[in-house]
């Protein structure tokens, strides 16, 4: 096996257990915001390794920004999503 | 394995539908639809329809998506569930919805072999219009009446829309403030949209040779006026406005134009010459990405809800 | 840009780029209006109107000169793999009666309109022109589109111009209906859709021409034929499936009665025509046949009979519009045709298309009428309207003029069409179709005369109109009426024009 | 190669799956949105390993836009959440 | 042949006909008008994936599947959205007015009309 082909293997292999990680999390947390913290953190860093993970596999230079670009735009929605979401149990649990 | 991926995406798909048809709440069901929406999209890449993944992510999945979010949020005061069809009822239309399922399937399994396909004539004709995308040649060359058709229906939607406004708000501006907005949704929405704005040029630019075009620019391009529009960092026009209006209808009009230019330069409606096709192409693309980010836009933001000024 | 196929399925005729201008002047003239505000959308509904009848006028002249149907290649991209236009005498028939019509009802709303000079530039009457104008494109696309995806975009175009018609006037009543029409129609889209999924799947084409020629079979092909028709029945408003349309038809505003039922209605059951004679084999045709004449006689005897039982003159006219349309239907059966004789070659086919049309005419001109009445008076309640006709000569005698036509009565367009449909019954063997004939005559008559007493009913206290009513307002009704009327004088003309373009055209068997 | 990209596409997504049914059960509305933002990040991980195991660079494409829409609809979900005539019909409706 | 068989094509297929008659079933018996505009969309989405099928099986000259019905399933969904919107607006445009987000309970005609 080539070395890329390998350091792919391996953080694919650590982003599939990051999902697996943050979905167990899921159904096993008791509250809303722990349960939230575990998707984000566990499906963010996932996707991370996996598009770390995928860029040796890639022929261009823009083939790699494009996953990059995937990355950054799951970390943005996902630091607002969360947020938002952490908003309304608040405004829930306080009242208006 | 790929065939269990198949396997496994279709029963999700299945899943999801079904959980639509039966959950109790409106939003619940709607959630779910966004979901089926994009997983659709995924469906899509698995049919080699990179184009309709595209396009089924960003309507799908994203435009209809808000549309009934929205449409939830205003029936929500009156939730007084109607009577509800009888048990035998519902008996009866599961039976005779099953079967046309069932009869369906057996079509598809019937069809023959080899499949008739015109992806030959597809590539033979592919030279003569410059493009290298075969949907778009389809979309803008081959069956060109289709989808200038089809612009027309989406401009007669947004004018019904509209028709549906009170006759003193009529021309006024629609409204889709919330009353409240959430500061990460204010810093969203200031930051997504340089991104998608750049995404939406890329995908219409691509469109030409590779997967994308003008409708998944345009939809991507609807979406993010509408996140602008929905935190408030805009107002959303007056349906009057002379400005509006030209933009709406400046894809189509270009379309038309140079559909009925063919008769003089090419020999017929919606004919292009063939050494300087692929500008004229891109060129009506170009504006049709901006009059179907208006249109789609417009038709989310519904009829309208002030006065126009004087 | 070369032509693909070897043999092209459609060759194109010097004047098929008429044929584009019919279906692509509307669209210009809804792109314009949109551009230039409410201000000009009536002058540009005008300018269009009159064009596109010339249009329509040059189309039927070209028809007559050449003597085949006209033919155009969009783009030059042979079908399949391109789109087709084609005229033959029906089509062409279709295309002239729909311009006549629009023209008419456009006429009657711009009289209509100039009545309340306040809100001439407002909601209602601008959406209206924008409306007028796409439905037409749409009925001109469906009515020359050779592709069955093709006129399944168009369809939706039509759809999207109707449905907002019926809710012009904002009210709860109405705009429920039109929710219910949007649902119907929405669900006929989706089947027909489902059904040229099918069809390409199992042919690798959609183009009419081409579909008749592979002279297909098979159970696939069964069933996408049958989701097709079941989901034109839904938009056609064929009984059972026509709850939808007196809600709908009698709740628009008066000109917009009149497109729907007149025009609107024809568009579905003109596909249907088309899939059954050009697409389906014979077999299935036959069979299909039977099945829509069973519907066809249904919706004439109960749709009748409800007509007879409403109380306001609009339910009234828009029941009547489903019976009428049910003669449509049972033409399938009489019209079969034989080893010798194709289907157009019969005097049903003749019959039907003189239905088609003269039903059209007549039927806008009674919501013309209606709607002049209902401006006079301030109410269309029957019961109420003892002595109209002093007071609406004109529209009165519209009304009684479309009459004749509906009933069957001579000397009319109806009565032609009536008359013969009864001779194909009684001659091809089907007793219970004569009989059902004869039945809706009557009841057409019932219904009818019910309007026709109260206008010449003298009540004591005289009906005077509320507001002074023009008589440039009247006139579109009379017009319409008259050339309903006018139909079943010149009987024999249409015939021959009815069959150009039709492979193997026979001699006509003239009853 | 390949074919281990596309199994471990396959188990994203059906660790995604896990998670969006435990999530749309979830009694809270508010955590039915995080179930878009699932799907938008398990989707695009799944899209990537597919599009690197068949050589597609479009489908990094798709996986952009399956991103982008899913933050797109999780703002839209929030904001039909926020305005306080909703929040008042959703405590009723979900009796916490 | 097995995997002609299980292809994605008539996988993919097979779906489109359950979800059309999932869509079909939500269409003709639930009593709320939004959730009957959510099964058109599923109807839709079903009706696509049999063009998709269709797509994938016409293959060939390159191309990993046929363009023509490709490009319709595009028209086709935009066509759908548009039906959405003016559906969705018409609905809510109703509610305003009446209150009401079924169709049922009109006096002169029956209640339940659908086929």
């Amino acid at each position: 096996m080539a070395p890329a082909d390998a350091f792919t293997l391996l953080f694919v292999t650590a982003g599939a257990i990051l999902f697996l990680a943050g979905t167990l999390g899921l159904l096993r947390f008791p509250d809303t915001l722990s349960r939230l913290h575990a998707l984000s953190k566990a499906d963010n860093l996932g996707l991370g390794l996996i598009v770390i993970g995928l860029l040796p596999q890639c022929d261009s230079v823009t083939a790699g920004l494009k996953l990059v670009c995937v990355w950054l735009l799951a970390q943005l929605s996902a630091a607002t999503a969360s947020q938002l979401i952490a908003g309304a149990v608040y405004r829930r649990k306080s009242g208006p | 394995m790929t065939l269990l991926l198949d396997l496994a995406l279709v029963a999700w798909l299945l899943a999801l539908a079904l959980h639509i048809a039966r959950v109790r709440d409106d939003r619940n069901a709607i959630v779910a639809f966004i979901g089926f929406g994009l997983l659709l999209g995924l469906g899509w890449t698995r049919l080699a329809s990179l184009d309709v993944a595209l396009t089924e992510a960003a309507i799908g999945g994203g435009v209809t998506g808000v549309l009934l979010l929205r449409a939830e949020a205003h029936l929500r005061p009156g939730k007084a569930s109607g009577a509800s069809v009888s048990h035998g009822g519902k008996t009866l239309a599961a039976i005779a919805c099953a079967m046309v399922a069932a009869g369906l399937a057996l079509a598809v399994l019937a069809f023959p072999s080899p499949a008739p396909t015109l992806a030959p004539a597809a590539a033979t004709a592919l030279p003569s219009t410059g493009l290298g995308n075969p949907v778009t040649a389809v979309l803008l060359a081959y069956r060109a009446l289709d989808t200038l058709l089809e612009k027309v229906v989406l401009i007669l939607a947004l004018i019904g829309v509209w028709s549906l406004a009170p006759d003193h708000l009529w021309g006024g501006a629609p409204s889709l403030r919330p009353d409240v907005v959430p500061e990460p949704l204010a810093y969203l929405a200031q930051t997504l949209p340089p991104f998608g704005v750049l995404i939406a040029v890329y995908m219409f630019w691509v469109g030409a040779d590779a997967p994308g075009g003008t409708f998944q620019g345009g939809t991507v391009l609807a979406a993010m006026w509408l996140l602008v529009m929905l935190a408030r960092l805009r107002p959303a026009p007056e349906t009057r406005r002379r400005s509006v209006r030209l933009v709406l209808i400046g894809g189509p009009t270009l379309f038309l134009a140079i559909g009925f230019l063919g008769f003089a330069m090419a020999g017929g409606f919606l004919a292009y010459p063939e050494s300087i096709a692929k500008p004229l192409i891109v060129g009506i693309e170009a504006a049709l990405t901006l009059s179907i980010a208006a249109t789609l836009g417009l038709l989310v933001a519904g009829p309208a809800q002030t006065a126009p000024g004087r | 840009m070369t032509p693909l196929a070897a043999a092209p399925a459609h060759v194109a005729t010097p004047g098929g780029f008429l044929l584009v201008l019919a279906v692509m002047l509307p669209v210009v003239a809804v792109l314009a209006m949109l551009a230039l505000g409410p201000r000009q959308t009536a002058r540009i509904a005008l300018t269009t109107l009159a064009t596109g009848l010339g249009v329509a006028i040059a189309i039927v002249v070209e028809l007559l000169r050449t003597g085949a149907a006209l033919t155009y290649v969009v783009g030059g991209w042979q079908p399949p793999l391109g789109l087709a236009l084609r005229a033959d005498g029906l089509s062409v028939a279709m295309l002239a009666m729909t311009a006549l019509v629009v023209a008419a009802i456009g006429f009657f709303a711009h009289a209509q309109h100039g009545l309340e000079p306040t809100t001439r530039h407002g909601r209602a009457p601008t959406t209206f022109w924008i409306l007028l104008m796409a439905v037409w494109s749409a009925l001109n696309a469906i009515f020359v589109g050779e592709d069955l995806f093709n006129l399944y975009v168009a369809l939706e175009l039509l759809t999207f111009a109707a449905v907002p018609l019926v809710c012009l006037d904002g009210r709860a009543e109405t705009v429920a209906a039109a929710l219910r029409y949007l649902m119907f129609a929405l669900l006929g889209s989706l089947l027909y859709l489902l059904g040229t999924a099918l069809l390409y799947g199992s042919f690798g084409t959609l183009d009419i021409g081409l579909l008749s020629e592979a002279s297909a079979e098979g159970p696939g092909f069964s069933v996408a034929l049958a989701l097709m028709i079941a989901g034109l029945l839904a938009k056609a408003a064929l009984f059972p499936l026509h709850l939808w349309l007196p809600p709908a038809h009698a709740g628009a505003p008066a000109a917009a009665s009149a497109v729907l039922s007149a025009l609107v209605i024809k568009a579905p059951f003109f596909l249907i025509l088309r899939l059954i004679l050009d697409v389906a084999p014979p077999q299935a045709a036959a069979y299909a046949g039977q099945v829509l004449a069973i519907l066809g006689a249904a919706s004439i005897l109960f749709c009748s009979v409800m007509a007879l039982k409403q109380a306001r003159l609009k339910l009234m006219i828009a029941y009547s519009t489903v019976a009428q349309i049910g003669y449509l239907f049972i033409v399938f059966p009489l019209a079969a045709g034989s080893e010798t004789l194709p289907p157009w070659g019969t005097i049903a086919w003749t019959g039907g298309a003189l239905q088609l049309v003269s039903h059209a005419l007549a039927k806008a001109a009674m919501f013309l009428a209606a709607g002049v009445i209902a401006e006079a008076f301030g109410h269309d309640r029957i019961s109420d309207l003892g002595g109209f006709g002093r007071a609406l000569p004109i529209s009165a005698a519209a009304f009684g003029l479309a009459g004749l036509s509906l009933m069957g009565i001579p000397p009319s367009g109806g009565f032609v069409a009536k008359c013969l449909l009864l001779t194909a019954a009684v001659i091809g063997g089907h007793p219970w179709l004569a009989a059902t004939i004869l039945a809706g005559g009557l009841l057409a008559g019932g219904y009818v005369f019910r309007v026709v007493d109260r206008a010449l009913a003298t009540p004591a206290i005289p009906l005077a109109p509320r507001k002074p009513i023009p008589r440039r307002l009247e006139l579109a009704a009379l017009v319409l009426a008259l050339a309903a009327v006018l139909l079943g004088l010149v009987p024999l003309q249409p015939f021959g024009f009815l069959q150009l373009g039709r492979p193997d055209s026979l001699t006509v068997i003239a009853p | 190669m390949a074919d281990i990209l596309t199994g471990a596409a396959l188990f994203i997504l059906a660790v995604t799956a896990l998670g969006l049914f435990r999530v749309l059960r979830a009694e809270f509305a508010v955590e039915r949105m995080m179930a878009v933002q699932l799907l938008g990040t398990g989707g695009a991980a799944a899209l990537l390993l597919l599009g690197a195991a068949s050589g597609t660079g479009a489908m990094t494409d798709v996986a952009l836009l399956l991103m982008l829409f899913a933050a797109f609809s999780c703002a839209a979900f929030a904001l039909g959440q926020a305005s306080p005539s909703v929040e008042g019909a959703e405590r009723r409706e979900d009796g916490a | 042949m097995t995997a002609a068989w299980l292809g994605p094509a008539t996988l993919f297929g097979l779906c489109g006909a359950a979800l059309v008659g999932i869509g079909l079933f939500v269409v003709i018996t639930h009593p709320g008008l939004l959730r009957r505009i959510v099964g058109f969309n599923l109807l839709g989405a079903g009706i696509f994936l049999v063009f998709g099928a269709v797509a994938r099986r016409g293959a060939g000259a390159g191309f990993e599947g046929d363009p023509v019905p490709q490009a319709m399933v595009i028209t086709g969904i935009v066509v759908a959205f548009s039906a959405t919107a003016l559906a969705v607006a018409l609905l809510q445009r109703l509610f305003d007015l009446t209150g009401r987000e079924t169709l049922e309970a009109q006096p002169e005609h029956l209640p339940r009309s659908e086929p």
